[in-house]
């Protein structure tokens, strides 16, 4: 899911910029030198992973899984997003310089926002857990395909329909992701529970666990 | 060599991986069914390679694949063969991907269109086959080596094969795994090649020992025959034992 | 499945220290996608084309990565011109051609490959390794380059490891289609490889440790700038006053 | 065994794993400055927990490690005992995580506070040692896997460790690398630690030969008596061979 160079107009270039890079500055701040490795090997097995092609009907997507890898990485996801598009554009020079703050943007924002609104869910019981992980998967897509309409759609109104067809386009990508992603988190409980958010404070009291507040 | 009874035949099969020199170079090799042959070499000679041709995991230079009588050219000739052929992996690890025991041997048996029911039904009588009972909620993942091994090998008897090949089943697995699996090896009425470099290993599961030299096969000779065996290579690759291959099962 | 086909080469562009060639790839970048006037936008794709045929690249491979990134210009050019307000030039049935939306899409496709062609010739031509330790060198965080290398590093590893589960699928008869349990197998595979991951993460650090890492990274390389780069240093800022100048020269 | 010469001591080291029966327990070991050793066991068997053990990546429940005759506590002590040791990965991989490989084998020299161009002369010597010249451009992912091994040694060596420990250093590697390894190996002049689940390559390198057993550290024998060893164990986990050792390298 990535813009490419020459679509998106200078202000929407630079907003992207910014917001990225202090998102990016988030994220680094909290991997301090020792987790770098562990970022960026999880990291790579991330890209290697969004390069697998899903058979959909007579097609097939590749995926995105930006919400599986907020899930695992919280505010990380910024980095290793940034590290992943900046890896693409050097190897296949998808997406590119300009824009790589907008989709740097369009990933992680949506792993962020999806990390704080499921993370603690899928520690819990499977029939909290897979629903909160399919809804992860499937809106963290939902969300970057919205973005991408907004930065078309800031560029110029008039990409307000292009937007529009951008997230119909993602609809069939968004449930294979969330499918994806809900079976990965019930591998990850079983197989490597620590990796998942929220999964030690499984023993708590998982009602009040909203009144409590950060 | 009856032609119906033949399960595999490589016929002048040439390879070489990009860029290099020929690993196999005319090999032409046969598995009858219910032969149980072994394969000798140090790593690199080609072994694993020949499996891999096999299974059509790698594609030869040139030469012809038979399987059960009919030459092996398109991808659905090879999914044919995979059905009928099992593979078991030098590392576990690289076999072995769904949470838990029962998962990963089911997954065969789905793959072969059977029910979730049936899958699991037949999962569960490998599992008590192959003495792995009350495995099938374990996690695979953090299963010991010896462990995972003998889950491989579960996944690929799942699938009810006429043949086995086995990539070097038992490096650095400890001797309890060892005995397990030459035991069940003994027990197959179905044929299989073994790829290993340890001699010992071969000589109690296999009867015919052959070895890659020069990209081609050849004739060790007669398991039981090994000392003399041993004794033409004294100086060589392979080293001298003595065996009392009664006393070591 | 993951090469580098344009670092191999001895061109002059090759040569060019390779942090200057990201500068200017960046500069040059910025300046075409904040072009609106035709005239500029030829130029800067005849300069683009001019860097491609500089490098002496495969024309095959170079085709290949145009022909991928124009997918989305293609889907803009069926939808952009239907749906923009302005003048109508063309009626397919009751939807109108407009003049502005042709325009805005001819304006994108200019600028999308001149950036795409300058990219592939400056920044492609080196591999990510020799870029890696060039950013060190332009004051980018270190926690990033090191996520970088380290990622492309493991990238090769990662991609080996799916390649054999795959394969190892496959001849348990696995045959992806659209179902539940295709998605539940990828799934899967995609678990067990963060698994891996992050248990080889645990290993790597450890021998980092083993070699004396104590939480900082050092630099190796020593790049220099040479009397080509200054020469390129010329040409480039001559190349981007002119396109500064007919971007100017229109608007007024 | 004279005080100042001892590079590691374990002393009633117990071990286990979160949740697991208890790998090492009570265990005692010495390794002396120059002597070479080989430890022999299966995998899971509790060897690579031992060497992990002494260069505080694993920290024991129980028991001291003294090295250089100064007991290893606190972080520090273990920063110095990794400035002094090498070790070698199973996995080349997780060994050589820099893009080429003069940077690799630089990373060392630049952690013990060389500057760059200290760091890059090493690296070529080591190179040069190692018969790797040509070598310093390369792409790490793109080596073979003896290459990689081999560079992997030459990131320890360039350290100018006073003892080396190695893990199963020979695993998957073909023949000629294998030959390589030993050569080298013979070559040092420090002393090491090899652990590896294969007689035969541990009889090519090593002097003494130890054994993991119920997590206690078994003397098995001097490497060149290995005929009268192997006599010992006939029945059980180990078998029978003639080995003349100079035939060998």
């Amino acid at each position: 899911m990535h813009i490419s160079e020459g679509i998106l107009s200078g202000p929407v270039l630079i907003s992207g910029i910014a917001l990225a890079a202090a998102g990016t500055a988030i994220g680094l701040k909290k991997l301090d030198y020792d987790r770098i490795p562990r970022a960026a090997i999880l990291s790579a097995a991330f890209f290697v992973a969004s390069l697998i092609h899903v058979p959909i009907g007579p097609s097939s997507v590749h995926l995105i899984l930006n919400g599986i890898i907020g899930l695992i990485l919280g505010w990380g996801a910024f980095p290793v997003i940034l590290v992943a598009l900046t890896l693409q554009a050097m190897l296949f020079q998808f997406g590119g310089i300009t824009t790589l703050g907008v989709n740097t943007m369009i990933m992680a924002l949506p792993a962020v926002f999806c990390y704080y609104l499921f993370g603690r869910l899928v520690g819990k019981r499977p029939h909290i857990a897979m629903p909160a992980a399919f809804a992860c998967g499937a809106l963290s897509v939902f969300f970057g395909a919205v973005m991408v309409g907004l930065a078309l759609t800031f560029t110029e109104e008039n990409f307000l329909k292009v937007s529009y067809l951008v997230v119909i386009a993602h609809l069939p990508v968004m449930i294979i992701e969330g499918i994806i992603t809900a079976f990965c988190v019930a591998f990850l409980r079983k197989v490597q529970p620590d990796m998942l958010p929220g999964y030690s404070k499984q023993t708590s009291f998982t009602p009040s666990k909203e009144t409590a507040g950060d | 060599m009856g032609e119906n009874s033949v399960i595999i035949q490589l016929e002048n099969i040439d390879f070489s991986y990009a860029g290099g020199k020929p690993v196999l170079d005319d090999l032409c090799f046969t598995l009858e069914e219910g032969a149980k042959l072994g394969i000798i070499g140090h790593n690199g000679s080609g072994k694993t390679t020949m499996l891999h041709i096999i299974m059509g995991l790698l594609k030869p230079s040139s030469g012809t694949i038979r399987a059960f009588g009919k030459p092996i050219e398109t991808k659905k000739d090879f999914l044919d063969v995979r059905r009928k052929i099992g593979f078991l992996f030098q590392d576990a690890d690289d076999q072995l991907f769904c949470p838990t025991v029962l998962e990963d041997i089911a997954f065969g048996p789905l793959n072969l269109g059977k029910s979730p029911t049936e899958a699991r039904k037949m999962a569960m009588e490998t599992l008590e086959r192959l003495n792995l009972k009350g495995f099938e909620e374990r996690v695979t993942h953090k299963l010991s080596g010896g462990e995972k091994k003998l889950v491989a090998l579960a996944t690929v008897l799942v699938m009810e094969p006429k043949a086995l090949l086995l990539d070097e089943p038992t490096t650095g697995l400890d001797e309890d795994t060892n005995i397990r699996i030459i035991t069940l090896l003994n027990s197959l009425d179905i044929g299989y090649i073994i790829v290993s470099h340890e001699y010992d290993f071969l000589a109690r599961t296999t009867r015919d020992i052959y070895s890659v030299q020069n990209g081609q096969i050849v004739y060790d000779g007669d398991s039981s025959a090994l000392h003399s065996h041993y004794h033409r290579h004294l100086m060589g690759k392979f080293r001298h034992r003595h065996e009392t291959l009664s006393s070591q099962i | 499945m993951l090469q580098e086909p344009f670092s191999t080469g001895n061109s002059q562009i090759h040569r060019l220290d390779p942090r200057f060639k990201m500068v200017l790839a960046t500069v040059y970048a910025f300046v075409v996608a904040l072009s609106n006037s035709f005239p500029a936008l030829i130029a800067a794709l005849i300069f683009s084309f001019a860097l491609i045929g500089l490098c002496r690249l495969g024309f095959l491979e170079v085709a290949k990565r145009i022909a991928l990134v124009n997918g989305f210009i293609v889907f803009l050019w069926v939808v952009v011109p239907l749906t923009y307000d302005g003048q109508s030039i063309y009626y397919l049935g009751p939807f109108g051609v407009s003049r502005e939306g042709v325009l805005v899409s001819a304006r994108i496709t200019l600028k999308s490959n001149a950036i795409l062609l300058a990219f592939i010739a400056l920044i492609a031509s080196s591999t990510v390794a020799t870029l890696g330790s060039a950013l060190s060198r332009l004051k980018i965080p270190a926690k990033i380059i090191y996520l970088l290398l380290l990622n492309y590093r493991y990238i090769f590893v990662m991609e080996e490891e799916y390649r054999r589960l795959l394969r190892s699928a496959s001849i348990r008869g696995f045959r992806p289609a659209s179902n539940l349990h295709t998605y539940k197998t990828y799934a899967y595979l995609i678990g067990i490889l963060f698994v891996k991951a992050s248990d080889r993460a645990e290993r790597v650090y450890n021998a980092m440790l083993c070699r004396g890492f104590a939480g900082k990274f050092y630099s190796l390389h020593e790049f220099s700038f040479s009397r080509l780069d200054l020469i390129w240093l010329v040409v480039m800022t001559i190349v981007i006053i002119g396109l500064e100048i007919l971007e100017w020269v229109k608007i007024a």
